[in-house]
């Protein structure tokens, strides 16, 4: 009895010490709730013009944050799996960490230059502490490895945005947080049932142990795919990614467009990641992943890009083209071979420029002409030339032309599963390509839309030509730039990605 | 055990589907979450390491008082500007 | 083996630049003439006559050793083109005619065209003329030959369209390009075969590997190097007849043969001396001349093609001719005619009588021309001041000989020798054509007879027509005062100055006998020594029986017999035209009072056979009508088409859209029906209900599950 | 000179990047820096071409005798299971593109004069232009296929802007159909591009990684290494570089495209079917029936520099590309189509002409006969005998002459009195006497009258596309004779609209446009007179352009029979 | 062993009763109250499978706090002015459909699973939970999750005080 005691004391001692060495790790997290509670503080201890303090703070933790994972990014760094396996820390999701706290810096500085809201952002902590949260849910969703980790990362970065959604005056934003509410509580509700069914067929909830493998490669095949594609569902949710979409438009409409664009970017990109995890550890099981995902990006593509023809707002439009991303995304993914993880991660950081730049080059429009419908950008190519054609190479980004990073995105995309398709004969993945291939066209037809209205046309508001310089120029360059440098180099970031061992 | 889960869960998807008021929306959630609950303390029992279940229903519990409470927000919030709490009526948005 | 390199090997010549002096000459005249306003015609005229002075000294020197000039053109993968000057005696003779005709030309025009603003403009084109023939002449390459071949069509055009104010000039100018163009369109075929066959286009070349090809189980095969390479080429045998009517399309159509022929009566439209020069005497008989620079490189069948073609255009211009008020308009039928005969020779192996028809034909049909400009040219003057009338028009002419003798002096000379009456130029070629053409249906026999009835036809209707233009023209009365009302105008009407009628009797001079020969038998006359016909070259089993292979006593049985039967049909044809045509005569009455003639043959050959109603009304109609069709499918169909599939994405949007969330309230709108409560129906029209959206997602689930899974 | 070829592609962009930072209060200097960095271009290329070596044969599926090559890695990546993947900036001339190249100095120039009347918006016109001007010369230097792609993609753009901006009435509609078909053909390129790379790999750099060394190894050595399976799949170094594309032995075994490989989709050879699509691509470019509707709306709606540069160089990118990738690279392909290429070509020739024949806008007339002129260069590809790729290549040349001539005839009418229509003006001789001179030639050198470029063109094309049947069997011989329709059809819309328009007595529709009607400046002088010298020298002396090309169509028709 | 297994079926009983009865009620009073049954028939079934601490949490956390303010909504939401607390009913049919489908899946699955068959389900653990191990565990292993947790229920109160707080105030503002 005391030699069991003492035993168990023994490894209560080892278990504290891994879990105090795990912490170590965890400084990202740390830094971003230490940044939470001291807004929050800040909130609390002064009572009047708290705005800059607040900005502020939020600024420098995320500055700071986003300067040292930089300097502390190592490539090859071994995977580790931390606090007995709840989580694992990986070069790749340190990578993806590194995307998250530049879009939400982003975000804050579109927020300060919001003409709106910038008031609103930083009057009191709620939307700073939302952010923040969302954030630290997303960092945990890309190291989670462990299926009750997994849930509870999401619901962290679920409820937060709710919370995102929700905040601040107006009457949309409140009715689109209660459907995104509902929408998002009735998905994760799926995602746990299917992962208590999980938990059953193999008796434990950590995903890269042997007995979750056993467990699944043993399940039968019928349960076994309902399980997986209900979790699978909860992800979907996340990316946005069909059918789990319909939420998106509403919500990327009514939302303040610094969170729509953390929206479009953090817990998608999370999900990307957690889709890896998931299929890393249920590769070898019955559940055809290609096949589901095929079918999940071709149906994505065709529904996003489609829908976003038929848009007359900016915002709707992007929500559309960010689902039509997410189902090129899962192309990539859908491979999971070296080559389709790679390209898909670069993709990905592809994406998340091109979708920083364009939500910040279209928030200057909108401080210009106080709407983001397409009638209000008629003309403004002649009024703010600069930034329209920064808009225009974003535009071409997304399309996926050259000279612009999107090809290079798309280009090893599609030659992945061009590869993939050779290589394992899979028809549904040559179908993914030909679709694919089919979408990028059509979707040109509408991101040409926005330049088309910039250039050609000729709006009836008169906006005083703007001529000089101003900030948001430099800003918009400082985002299209990599565009252009992914483009001439894209081994740049190929060669880092190559240096990184993805493990998950 | 996992068919009574079954079945809560898919009453609390029909109330979902079908119950114009948000909070009997909510209701069918909670039921849901439920279901899982019940599954994983089921399947719990035969957890050679005993707690892994029970402790994630725990969390469950725990995510879905937050959940609960945020919605309660939003739909008082809602109530303001709708003045009503009924889903079918509160649509500002079409596209 | 031959080495085609070999062949076409650059060859020099000390006398190139009196070569190149004779296409530069002309294409000087065309550049600097522009320049020199009023003196254009006297400096133009002097550089054709310095043309004339070259092509007569060369001739002196190579008259009886050919010489032959080749070097490098540019080279084409492995083939190598070359330019080639070849001057046997029928380049120089063709390159004296050429310059002679055009410097009478010049002259005439001096005259002729001396109160026309632009005449600097008309010079220049007659020097661009003058090069072009130049070039088809002295080129021994058929590429070379085909590039001046369209360049001449090029300046017939300018000439024709020269008042190009008068809309009928213009479209007459691009009628005969047109016309033309399609005739080259098998011209330029033909080049294709040839090339195919032999990989280069050189004559020499040509030639040389024409003799060694032959007819293999039906194909045309030939073997030679190629710089050290051996190739064989081979294609189905009746690309070699193909290749030898596709030539001749060209001639068809440069030397006005059915079917192309109508372009020719409407190029009157153009100032009459260029009529003399171009559509009589030289750029129409280049037709001709280029078929004997290919002659023997023609098999049997393209051979009777090219009789067969001759002999029908010679006869239906003939008829044409008859009923013309338009004294050009005559003319220009008999040159058609004329040049029927010709080729109807070329075709029946005739090459030496052919030619020597163009030869004749090139002078007395000049001096027609010029004749009829002088009398459109006085007439003309007539004009000043006074009533607009048709100078052209026959019916105001009449009883022109005591006014313009020396005119009719000419134009009668001329006349005999186009009627083919003994003693003048006409005669003599045109007898030896016919004696061939005699040999040839006997070999042929059969239906080739009609040729030959055709021509035997035509002789008589020449006759007639020629005739009845005399007679029209200057006898009778002038008829011009009483239309007019006018009767002082007889008085006005003088004969031309020495500038018009010196030309125009030096032509009518040429039109005798004497500077062919003093002879009636065409075999002696000088021309037909110098211009022997040579051997076929053409693969022994297509190749035509020669004219060279059958014995001189079956000439000299028919030659008294045709030669007595033409001259009969000739005054055969006189007489009839003294009957119906002479003063006073009942026909010679009704034609002044007629616009057009009567009677069903009067019609047809008023209207030449209703050839160009049929291409204007129905083929030209037919293609504008196609053209605007494929305008409109172009424009509403297949772009309509192609947009719509851009219109097809949007109607994928749509749907899509409505799939995506329309598809939501329908399902809705089921429910609420399939409950009962329709009022509901119109409140859940709605997009954005988040429940159904819900549903629908799991709808897309449960399907995917349902697809998948089960 | 070192880099040349570097220096004629980016002098425009640098060029345009000083209009950029040109002060709008030197608003005069744009065009002056237009001509100029054109014009510098322009000199550059002449002194290029004069320094091209004719003699040398070029190796089409290799980088043997390819002349003024600059290569240098732009970059390589390693794409896990992919194998490398290597992405070079890789410049060179041969026979095949250095007339073009010298052909868009030419154009690019001229349009550059043509500039001079732009008055609105100078600044972004003139650096839209210049970047043009680079993307376009681009696209004929570059042999490395990403790289091509890219210039061959970034045209669209200063294209669409320019139509869009500056553009006539309708311009909007026309900018958008040209983008997207130009766009629609890309997508099918990039397709094959992908199974391309995907299918073709580096000798070279494959040696390199696999650490051998070139000194002791042949290509041939490396290429039967990597057939026998010897290097490792993964040390495989793919490439984009459009020659190693072309040979055959540097497929991958068993990949999609690799010939033996003779993977099926459709029931048909994968690789056949990559033809079609980049066949497609390209012959939407070109364009080709049934491809070709943007054109009259692109032509028609462009202003007129823009109708040059596109009528004269840009359509020609089409048949470049096809002879660089699609014939280059699938012999074997394209001999099989080789009867529906040929047909395509006749029929857009006839299809054209008469199209040409019915149109009552001069511009459109134009743009029609620029759709029947490039069937010539599709049948003499198709004809697959180096005259009629010869021939293809020639009237590229001419066509690009020619019609830039045209499009700058029709904008001088334009110009003075702002109306396209045929049926609106009569007998504009007597008034403009000069322009009519000049309007003939034009006319008469399209209409492929000896002497003229056009003529000699033509005649390759249709030489070679009969001798095809004997030599090579690649399309019937009464192809080409059917063909020869197109030049009397030719004659007949010009000639009837010279007659329309020029002939006759004077008459304008509106009285206020006579006193515009004045003849030519001294400035449409200088665009109109050198294209009259160049299209004359070219069609009196072909040797100026053969000599460049001959050797590379021989080795390129050598290439195609040898693997057929 | 009778007994428990009474027990057991009786809380079963109440759950899947007071389940159908949500699902049938249009009275959202009702339906709250059936759902406290549901939980402690839950709770019931917990204690039976040997996790009384979460049978317990449960009706702490559910009865106690959720429900609690799923009837503050209701009361918020609805004035209770003789107004009716029923909800609307709508897409019944394909709800029905679907849910049932979905049901059958489940029934499906849990059947051709053999959950009870499964390798690792062969022994039954059945012994007690220690409340000690339970919470060294949450200490231990899954401390990282508690603690996010506990960030997240602050973020959650946080934001849904603000929420609910701004639209009192915008709501007086409008009023």
């Amino acid at each position: 009895m005391v030699g069991a005691a003492m035993q168990m004391a023994d490894g209560l001692k080892e278990q504290l010490q891994s879990l105090t060495e795990g912490v170590a790790f965890l400084w990202p997290e740390i830094t971003l709730v230490v940044g939470l509670l001291l807004v929050l503080l800040f909130d609390l201890i002064f009572q009047n013009k708290k705005e800059v303090g607040i900005a502020a703070i939020s600024i420098s933790v995320l500055s700071f944050l986003l300067v040292a994972q930089c300097l502390s990014f190592v490539p090859n760094l071994e995977a580790k799996d931390l606090f007995v396996g709840l989580i694992t820390v990986s070069s790749g999701a340190n990578l993806f960490k590194i995307g998250f706290t530049l879009t939400a810096l982003f975000a804050l500085i579109m927020a300060a230059q919001s003409k709106k809201y910038a008031q609103q952002y930083f009057s009191s902590s709620e939307w700073l502490v939302s952010l923040f949260g969302l954030l630290l849910g997303a960092f945990l969703m890309t190291a989670s490895s462990n299926l009750l980790m997994i849930y509870v990362s999401i619901e962290v970065v679920s409820i937060s945005s709710y919370l995102l959604t929700g905040l601040g005056k107006g009457l949309k934003k409140s009715e689109a947080a209660l459907k995104y509410l509902l929408y998002g509580a009735a998905a994760s509700a799926v995602m746990l049932y299917g992962m208590s069914w999980l938990y059953g067929l193999t008796g434990s909830l950590d995903i890269n142990t042997d007995t979750f493998i056993v467990g699944m490669n043993a399940a039968q095949p019928f349960t076994l795919n309902i399980a997986i594609f209900m979790v699978l569902a909860g992800v979907l949710f996340k990316l946005g990614a069909f059918p789990l979409h319909i939420w998106s438009p509403d919500v990327y409409e009514s939302a303040p467009m610094p969170t729509v664009t953390v929206f479009s970017i953090v817990p998608k990109l999370a999900a990307v990641f957690v889709l890896f995890r998931l299929i890393s550890s249920t590769e070898t099981t019955d559940f055809n992943w290609q096949q589901w995902l095929g079918i999940l990006a071709i149906g994505g593509m065709t529904i996003g890009n489609f829908s976003a023809l038929w848009q007359r707002n900016a915002k709707r439009m992007l929500a559309y083209s960010s689902i039509a991303h997410a189902a090129f995304m899962l192309s990539g993914v859908l491979l999971f071979n070296r080559a389709g993880i790679e390209v898909t991660v670069f993709y990905a950081f592809i994406y998340l420029i091109m979708n920083l730049a364009a939500f910040y080059l279209i928030q200057v429009f909108e401080n210009a002409t106080g709407s983001v419908n397409f009638d209000s950008f008629r003309g403004l190519g002649k009024t703010m030339p600069y930034t329209a054609i920064l808009l225009l190479v974003v535009m071409i980004s997304l399309t996926g032309l050259p000279p612009v990073a999107g090809f290079n995105a798309k280009l090893f995309l599609f030659s992945a599963v061009y590869e993939g398709y050779v290589s394992t004969g899979d028809q549904i993945i040559l179908w993914v390509f030909i679709f694919g291939l089919l979408n990028t066209v059509v979707s040109l037809f509408y991101y040409i839309r926005i330049p088309y209205l910039l250039f050609f046309k000729t709006g009836d508001q008169i906006i005083t030509k703007q001529e000089g310089f101003r900030w948001h120029m430099a800003w918009g360059t400082f985002l299209v730039l990599p565009l252009f440098l992914l483009f001439f180099r894209s081994d740049w970031f190929v060669d880092l990605l190559n240096s990184i061992n993805f493990v998950f | 055990m996992l068919l009574l889960g079954a079945l809560m869960f898919c009453v609390g998807l029909f109330v979902v589907f079908t119950r114009k008021n948000a909070i009997m929306v909510l209701i069918g959630i909670e039921l849901m979450l439920n279901s899982a609950n019940l599954n994983l303390v089921t399947f719990s029992r035969f957890d050679p390491q005993a707690l892994q279940g029970q402790i994630f229903s725990l969390f469950v519990i725990t995510i879905a008082a937050a959940e609960a409470a945020v919605a309660l927000a939003i739909v008082v919030k809602v109530y303001k500007y709708f003045k009503t709490s009924d889903l079918d009526k509160i649509n500002s948005m079409k596209g | 083996m031959i080495d085609l390199l070999d062949i076409i090997s650059p060859q020099s010549s000390a006398y190139l630049p009196w070569i190149l002096a004779l296409l530069i000459l002309p294409i000087f005249s065309f550049a600097t003439t522009g320049f020199m306003k009023g003196k254009a015609p006297y400096w133009s005229s002097a550089i054709i006559a310095s043309n004339l002075l070259v092509a007569a000294y060369l001739a002196t020197v190579f008259w009886n050793e050919p010489l032959t000039i080749r070097g490098n053109w540019f080279k084409l993968g492995e083939n190598q083109f070359t330019y080639s000057f070849y001057l046997d005696k029928l380049a120089l003779t063709m390159s004296l005619i050429v310059n002679f005709v055009a410097l009478l030309v010049h002259i005439f025009s001096t005259e002729y065209m001396r109160t026309d603003a632009n005449k600097p403009r008309y010079f220049a084109y007659l020097g661009l003329f003058t090069f072009s023939m130049m070039g088809i002449v002295l080129f021994n390459d058929l590429l070379f030959i085909f590039i001046f071949w369209e360049l001449v069509g090029v300046s017939s055009y300018l000439l024709i369209g020269f008042w190009f104010q008068k809309k009928s000039a213009s479209l007459a100018a691009n009628k005969a390009f047109i016309l033309n163009r399609i005739g080259d369109l098998g011209f330029i075929t033909g080049l294709m075969i040839l090339f195919t066959q032999f990989h280069s286009l050189d004559l020499d070349a040509v030639k040389s590997l024409m003799i060694m090809s032959e007819i293999e189980d039906g194909n045309w095969v030939v073997n030679f190097m190629q710089g050290g390479k051996e190739v064989i080429s081979s294609m189905d045998g009746r690309w070699l007849s193909a290749g030898g009517i596709a030539l001749f399309c060209g001639a068809v159509g440069k030397s006005a043969q059915f079917p192309l022929q109508v372009w020719l009566p409407d190029a009157m439209e153009g100032p009459t001396p260029v009529s003399a020069l171009i559509h009589a005497a030289t750029m129409v008989a280049a037709g001709v001349y280029m078929l004997a620079r290919i002659f023997v490189l023609l098999d049997a069948q393209a051979l009777e093609v090219v009789a067969i073609v001759g002999a029908v255009t010679a006869f239906m211009a003939a008829i044409a001719a008859l009923s013309q008020f338009d004294i050009k308009k005559v003319l220009a039928y008999s040159t058609i005619s004329q040049l029927g005969y010709m080729v109807l020779a070329m075709g029946v192996g005739a090459y030496s009588a052919g030619l020597f028809h163009l030869i004749t034909h090139a002078f007395f049909k000049a001096g027609l021309f010029l004749s009829a400009g002088i009398i459109i040219h006085q007439l003309h003057h007539l004009e000043k001041g006074g009533k607009k009338f048709d100078p052209q028009d026959m019916r105001v002419m009449g009883g022109l000989r005591r006014k313009l003798p020396v005119t009719f002096f000419a134009f009668v000379i001329c006349s005999l020798a186009l009627a083919g009456l003994p003693g003048f130029s006409g005669f003599l070629s045109k007898d030896a054509i016919l004696l061939d053409l005699a040999v040839w249906a006997d070999i042929k026999g059969g239906g080739f007879y009609i040729p030959e009835v055709l021509a035997f036809m035509t002789v008589v209707l020449t006759a007639f027509y020629t005739f009845r233009m005399i007679y029209l023209v200057f006898f009778g009365e002038f008829r011009l005062p009483k239309i007019l009302g006018d009767a002082s105008l007889p008085n006005k009407l003088k004969e031309g100055n020495l500038w018009v009628t010196v030309p125009a009797v030096i032509f009518a001079l040429l039109s005798f006998t004497f500077p062919f020969g003093f002879t009636l038998n065409a075999d002696h006359s000088w021309v037909m020594e110098a211009l022997k016909t040579p051997m076929y070259l053409v693969p022994e089993s297509y190749a035509a029986t020669s004219l060279l292979d059958v014995p001189e006593e079956t000439f000299h049985g028919l030659h008294k017999t045709v030669n007595i039967v033409s001259i009969l049909l000739a005054l055969a044809g006189l007489f009839i035209a003294w009957l119906s045509y002479k003063p006073g005569a009942k026909l010679e009455k009704t034609f002044i009072e007629r616009r057009e003639p009567v009677g069903v043959l009067g019609q047809i050959s008023f209207y030449h056979w209703y050839q160009n109603s049929l291409y204007q009304n129905i083929f030209l109609k037919a293609i504008l009508a196609k053209s605007r069709a494929l305008a409109w499918f172009d424009q509403y169909v297949l772009d309509e088409a192609v947009n719509l599939l851009a219109k097809l994405n949007v109607v994928i949007a749509h749907v899509t859209r409505w799939f995506d969330q329309v598809f939501v309230d329908g399902l809705v709108n089921l429910t609420a029906a399939s409950v009962g409560k329709v009022g509901q129906l119109t409140r859940s029209i709605q997009s954005g209900n988040i429940q159904a959206q819900i549903l629908v997602t799991f709808i897309f689930l449960l399907t995917l599950i349902l697809l998948l899974v089960v | 000179m070192e880099h040349l070829l570097s220096y004629i592609v980016f002098i425009p962009l640098v060029g345009a990047a000083l209009v950029l930072l040109t002060p709008k209060a030197y608003e005069h200097l744009y065009r002056v820096l237009a001509i100029s960095s054109t014009g510098l271009t322009l000199l550059l290329i002449l002194f290029a071409v004069t320094s091209f070596n004719g003699a040398l044969v070029p190796e089409i599926s290799g980088e043997g005798n390819l002349q003024m090559m600059e290569k240098a890695s732009w970059f390589s990546l390693k794409l896990g299971s992919l194998g490398a993947l290597s992405v070079d900036y890789f410049l060179g001339v041969d026979g095949l593109n250095i007339s073009m190249v010298l052909l868009a100095g030419i154009v690019l120039f001229i349009g550059a004069i043509a500039c001079w009347n732009i008055k609105e918006k100078k600044k972004a016109y003139f650096s839209l232009y210049l970047l043009l001007c680079t993307s376009v010369l681009g696209c004929f230097v570059a042999l490395d296929f990403f790289l091509f792609y890219l210039f061959f993609e970034f045209m669209l753009l200063p294209m669409y802007f320019l139509i869009g901006i500056w553009g006539g009435p309708r311009r909007e509609y026309a900018a958008i159909k040209f983008f997207l078909y130009t766009l629609a053909g890309s997508i099918l390129i990039l397709i094959v591009m992908i199974g391309l790379y995907n299918s073709v790999y580096d000798p070279i750099k494959t040696a390199e990684m696999a650490g051998l060394s070139m000194a002791e190894y042949a290509i041939s050595d490396i290429q039967s290494m990597v057939l026998e399976g010897q290097i490792d799949k993964t040390e495989v170094v793919k490439s984009f570089n459009m020659l190693h594309m072309a040979d055959s032995a540097n497929y991958i075994p068993g990949s999609l495209l690799d010939k033996s490989g003779l993977g099926t989709l459709f029931g048909q050879p994968i690789r056949w079917i990559a033809f079609l699509a980049i066949l497609i691509g390209f012959a939407i470019k070109l364009p080709a029936f049934p491809f070709h509707t943007w054109l009259p709306d692109a032509h028609v709606e462009a202003p007129t520099p823009l109708s040059v540069v596109l009528a004269g160089i840009l359509l020609k990118v089409g048949g470049y590309g096809l002879i660089r990738t699609a014939y280059a690279m699938f012999p074997d392909a394209a001999f099989h189509y080789a009867w529906l290429i040929g047909f395509i070509g006749m029929f857009s020739i006839i299809y054209g002409a008469m199209n040409a024949l019915a149109q009552k806008d001069l511009k459109k007339l134009i743009a029609f006969s620029s759709v029947s002129h490039m069937g010539f260069v599709l049948l003499g590809l198709a004809a697959m005998t180096s005259e009629g790729v010869s021939g293809a290549i020639y009237q590229m040349f001419s066509h690009g002459l020619i019609s830039s001539m045209l499009f700058l005839i029709a904008g001088v009418i334009y110009d003075r009195t702002h109306d396209r229509m045929i049926e609106n003006y009569g007998g504009l001789a007597h008034q403009l006497p000069k322009y009519t001179v000049f309007v003939g030639i034009a006319f008469f050198a399209s209409l492929g009258l000896p002497g003229f470029s056009g003529f000699i063109a033509e005649l390759f094309v249709f030489l070679g596309a009969f001798k095809s049947a004997s030599v090579i069997g690649a399309i019937p011989a009464w192809m080409a004779v059917v063909s020869t329709l197109g030049l009397v059809l030719a004659a007949g819309y010009y000639l009837w609209t010279f007659q329309k328009m020029f002939l006759g007595k004077f008459w304008v529709k509106e009285k206020k446009w006579v006193p515009a009607l004045k003849d030519l400046t001294i400035h449409e002088y200088l665009m109109l007179v050198p294209l009259v010298i160049l299209i004359i020298a070219f069609g009196v002396y072909p040797s100026l352009l053969l000599d460049l090309i001959n050797s590379g169509v021989e080795s390129f028709i050598d290439h195609l029979t040898a693997s057929i | 062993m009778e007994l428990e297994a009474i027990l057991f079926y009786f809380f079963a009983g109440i759950t899947a009763f007071s389940v159908l009865f949500i699902a049938v009620t249009r009275n959202i009073l009702y339906a709250a109250f059936a759902l406290i049954l549901t939980f402690i028939g839950v709770a019931g079934l917990f204690v039976f499978m040997g996790a009384e601490f979460i049978a317990i949490t449960q009706i702490l956390v559910y009865v106690g706090g959720i429900l609690v303010l799923l009837v503050f909504g209701i009361m918020l939401t609805h004035r209770l002015k003789g107004q009716k607390l029923k909800t609307d009913r709508y897409q019944m049919l394909f709800g029905f459909l679907i849910s049932a489908g979905i049901f059958g899946l489940f029934i499906q699955s849990i059947h051709s699973g053999a959950f009870s068959n499964l390798p690792w389900v062969d022994q039954e653990y059945s012994q007690e939970v220690e409340l000690k191990s339970f919470g060294l565990s949450l200490m231990t292993d899954y401390v990282l999750a508690f603690e996010v947790i506990g960030i997240l229920l602050l973020v959650a109160l946080i934001g849904a005080v603000r929420i609910a707080g701004n639209a009192r105030k915008e709501g007086t503002d409008a009023a």
